[in-house]
């Protein structure tokens, strides 16, 4: 491939090769603090390429691909080959992750404990750990959450948030303008920003911490919050991950051990400062 | 080509100590060898992420292992009451039989081969046990399935979405070797379950039929190492294999695609080959090899004329010239195809 | 392992320690969910997709409206849509029956079941898988 | 037909961890997991003394416990066409 670049977000390393140098030019401005993976070496291999060779220069349109592929993926413009690229490590993730429990959800730590948020796309999840990560947590990851099956931590996987739409204000109000990449419009998934977590997120991306409370976040309803049965969080933990079925009786043991050792709530949110205000009282309760 | 380098790791894992790890790890995952290159190195001293990712590839092999034996179990489940013979192909009778091939092996499809007299009852007790005919098989490609190839249009199980494909014998009907299926279900081997996979010789057999002499060398890399790996254990167990193994290539009409595959295994892994056969390399075999190792470091195919030129060959092998005049047709005047 | 480890014990687990009612259950209820790999899910959030409608290998067939593919012409059923629909489009005709630029109506629903009943291996099927809601 | 005799894996093949009510196996040989409600796991209990058929089975049961409805055979049929589709049981 024409350019390569390499980065490494909490446990894993990607190599990124691309036919273009925009694109990757892009992802090294937003991910200019990362630590540089060791000797070259990489878990994932990312590659942007031009869909049919022509198409490098006439409509550039960029086919993601990968050490793991979807057949079904559409090519993005080249203009949103930065959202290529993130899209690109994601997928790498979503199929071929098999060292840690992947959960789609995201994490944010305090002292040591962390919390699980999960839910459906659209569920608020991400920005809500965003926002939490400017406010006395530490974001350990809005996209994956990473089940070390041995010791049962949640290991962090800090990369870049993706904010959509209404998000990118929010956190706009809250983050100086230099950790944000170029504003995408017209996506797929409508307008989407980047924003790379603060410094204490980076620096800690090799710190793990123990799980203490899982939420399924659920955005634009009435307040509302109530428990979740240990059967329903089995059931939607296992469609959160895209691997448990492939980790066989480690995975089963790993996903019983963390039900078992941590309560479940529901909580709807009709704003995300409602949200925080929630989630700090049930840290309070949790913790006393 | 990072092909080269990862014929190199397989062959010789002590070989490979400081090199292009990314470019080995990604032609590895592309070639489906990941899992086959992860046992093959699990005793070398490796850096601490690659020995990650050869651990975790081990592990994503032992469930491979475990879904396709299980597959095999369901269509033995739903097959039994038949009666028939239900021979278990390619990577699953590897798996069942504990054969060194399966190490780290992956697993597409399951593979069966059973009578031709028995394919209706065969796929109507596995439809009946929830496997469905696939939608896109209906049409011009079902009618051509039937009435020219060596298996029936692939079954997928509703519940467990992997596929089945029923053969009936190791090459399409259209090509120009016969193989005898009758002989091929006669001296098969019947394994504790019941089920039953070929015999030793007979495997070599549909294993170089398979790769030379249907399809267009895709997974080429993978066919030639299950290859080298059936070879040497099954001439290390048994002094008369060469002799039985040369019989029934020409018994099945497949002595060329066996005498090119034995030259090929030979030539890329080692492969120690029985004194007589003198491996003497032509020029369509370095257009052979060249094409198997069109795979460069970043997992993207290389060559794609060779290529091209393969997968035409493929077509040409498969049927008689005015029938692929006719099959090209039929495809060509469809709605262009979206790829 | 012993059988009388209480978690985790195939055998000796149910056993009640007073006479309970077993409930059999209607012949059309459901006992046993299994998980199934979630790919799908999380590739939805990771993934551009689309969904050629139908996949490459109908060949000119038509589409009835119960998404079934018939030949060409067939009265009632809806011509091949001649481009792959976006994810997005998809979620919206499946979930609010909005029809796609350049459809009618009928067409459309002829789409929506055809999507509906793909297939694993099919062109489109992770697609759609992606986009399902979770129950 | 006669009525067919049905077998579970033992139970050293299922790991079983009972969750509010349901109950999720992890099947060794399939390496698949299963979220059961109940009958199932007293069926799956039930086959572990040997193999049986469905009249059987009601007697096992019936030492166990009491039955509601008195269509007993039908569903119990109908619970064993599930447990054989997911592999948990088979004919023998």
């Amino acid at each position: 491939m024409r350019h390569r670049l390499d980065i490494r977000i909490g446990p894993v390393a990607f190599r990124i090769g691309s036919a273009w140098k925009a694109p990757l030019d892009a992802l090294a401005r937003l991910y200019a603090s990362y630590p540089a993976p060791e000797d070259g070496l990489a878990d994932f291999t990312v590659r942007l390429e031009p869909e049919r060779p022509w198409r490098r220069f006439i409509r550039p349109s960029v086919a993601i691909r990968g050490d793991y592929t979807l057949a079904d993926a559409a090519p993005l413009s080249l203009a949103h080959g930065l959202l290529a690229a993130e899209m690109g490590m994601n997928l790498q993730m979503a199929l071929g992750q098999k060292r840690y429990l992947l959960l789609h959800a995201a994490t944010v730590e305090r002292d040591g404990r962390a919390l699980i948020m999960t839910g459906e796309s659209g569920a608020g999840k991400s920005t809500l750990a965003a926002l939490l990560g400017e406010r006395g947590w530490r974001l350990m990851g809005d996209e994956f959450a990473l089940l070390d099956m041995a010791s049962g931590d949640l290991l962090p996987f800090p990369r870049a948030v993706s904010l959509k739409n209404g998000a990118i204000e929010v956190m706009q109000a809250e983050v100086p303008a230099e950790r944000f990449g170029p504003r995408l419009d017209g996506t797929p998934k409508g307008a989407i920003r980047h924003m790379r977590p603060n410094a204490e997120a980076i620096d800690r991306m090799g710190e793990g911490a123990t799980p203490a409370l899982i939420l399924f976040p659920r955005f634009g309803e009435t307040q509302a919050v109530r428990g979740v049965g240990a059967a329903e969080v089995f059931m939607r933990l296992t469609q959160a991950s895209t691997n448990y079925v492939a980790l066989g009786r480690d995975g089963f043991d790993a996903l019983n051990r963390l039900i078992a050792a941590n309560p479940a709530l529901a909580i709807d949110y009709p704003d995300t400062e409602t949200a925080v205000a929630l989630v700090e009282d049930f840290w309070r309760a949790r913790a006393a | 080509m990072n092909a080269r380098l990862l014929v190199r790791a397989l062959r010789d894992p002590a070989s490979v100590t400081n090199c292009d790890w990314p470019g080995l790890i990604s032609a590895a995952r592309a070639e489906q060898l990941i899992g086959s290159l992860a046992f093959r190195m699990e005793s070398q001293p490796v850096p601490a992420r690659v020995a990650s990712v050869f651990g975790a590839a081990r592990r994503d092999a032992a469930y491979a292992r475990t879904q396709a034996l299980w597959e095999a179990e369901m269509a033995r489940r739903a097959l039994a009451p038949l009666g028939v013979p239900v021979i278990l192909m390619k990577g699953t009778a590897f798996h069942a039989a504990s054969y060194d091939a399966c190490i780290g092996r992956s697993v597409g499809d399951l593979d069966i081969m059973v009578p031709r007299a028995s394919l209706d009852a065969v796929e109507a007790a596995l439809i009946d046990a929830g496997w469905e005919r696939m939608k896109e098989a209906e049409g011009y490609d079902d009618v051509y399935y039937r009435r020219w190839m060596h298996e029936l249009p692939p079954l997928i199980h509703r519940a467990r979405d992997r596929m089945i494909d029923v053969h009936h014998t190791i090459l399409p009907l259209t090509a120009r070797p016969t193989p005898d299926a009758g002989a091929l279900i006669a001296d098969s081997v019947e394994l504790e379950n019941g089920l039953r996979i070929l015999s030793p010789p007979d495997i070599i057999v549909h294993a170089a039929a398979h790769l030379l002499a249907d399809g267009d060398l895709a997974g080429g890399l993978r066919n030639l190492w299950d290859i080298d790996r059936l070879l040497r254990e099954f001439a290390a167990a048994d002094p008369a294999f060469w002799d039985k193994l040369r019989a029934r290539a020409r018994l099945h009409q497949l002595e060329r695609a066996v005498a090119r595959a034995l030259r090929l295994a030979h030539r890329l892994y080692g492969t120690p080959l029985e004194k007589r056969d003198s491996p003497s390399f032509s020029i369509a075999d370095r257009l052979f090899e060249a094409r198997i190792l069109a795979r460069n470091g970043w997992g993207q195919e290389k060559r794609k004329l060779l290529r091209f030129a393969f997968y035409v060959r493929s077509h040409w092998l498969r049927m008689p010239p005015l029938m692929l005049a006719r099959h090209l047709w039929t495809k060509a005047t469809r709605r262009p195809a979206r790829s | 392992m012993s059988g009388t480890d209480k978690d985790q014990a195939g055998g000796s687990a149910f056993v009640p320690s007073r006479r309970t009612v077993l409930v059999l259950g209607a012949a059309a209820a459901s006992t046993v969910v299994t998980v199934r790999p979630a790919l799908a899910q999380a590739a939805g959030s990771v993934l551009n997709c689309e969904i050629p409608v139908p996949g490459p290998h109908a060949g000119g067939q038509y589409i009835a409206a119960d998404g079934n593919l018939v030949a060409p012409g067939t009265p009632g059923a809806a011509p091949p849509l001649g481009r792959a629909l976006k994810g997005e489009e998809v979620k919206s005709l499946l979930r609010s029956g909005t029809t796609p630029a350049g459809t009618d109506p009928t067409s459309a629903q002829a789409y929506a079941n055809y999507i509906r009943r793909l297939q694993s291996g099919m062109s489109g099927f992770t697609c759609y898988a992606s986009l399902q809601t979770r129950p | 037909m006669a009525s067919p005799v049905y077998i579970a894996d033992s139970g050293s093949a299922v790991l079983t961890v009972a969750l509010d009510g349901l109950s999720v196996l992890f099947h060794a040989p399939s390496g698949m997991t299963h979220i059961v409600a109940t009958p199932a796991p007293e069926i799956l209990d039930a086959l572990q003394t040997g193999p049986a058929d469905a009249p059987e089975l009601i007697r096992r049961l019936r030492e166990r416990y009491d039955f509601e409805g008195d269509e007993a055979e039908g569903a119990l049929h109908a619970r064993l066409d599930e447990l054989e589709a997911a592999g948990l049981v088979r004919r023998a």
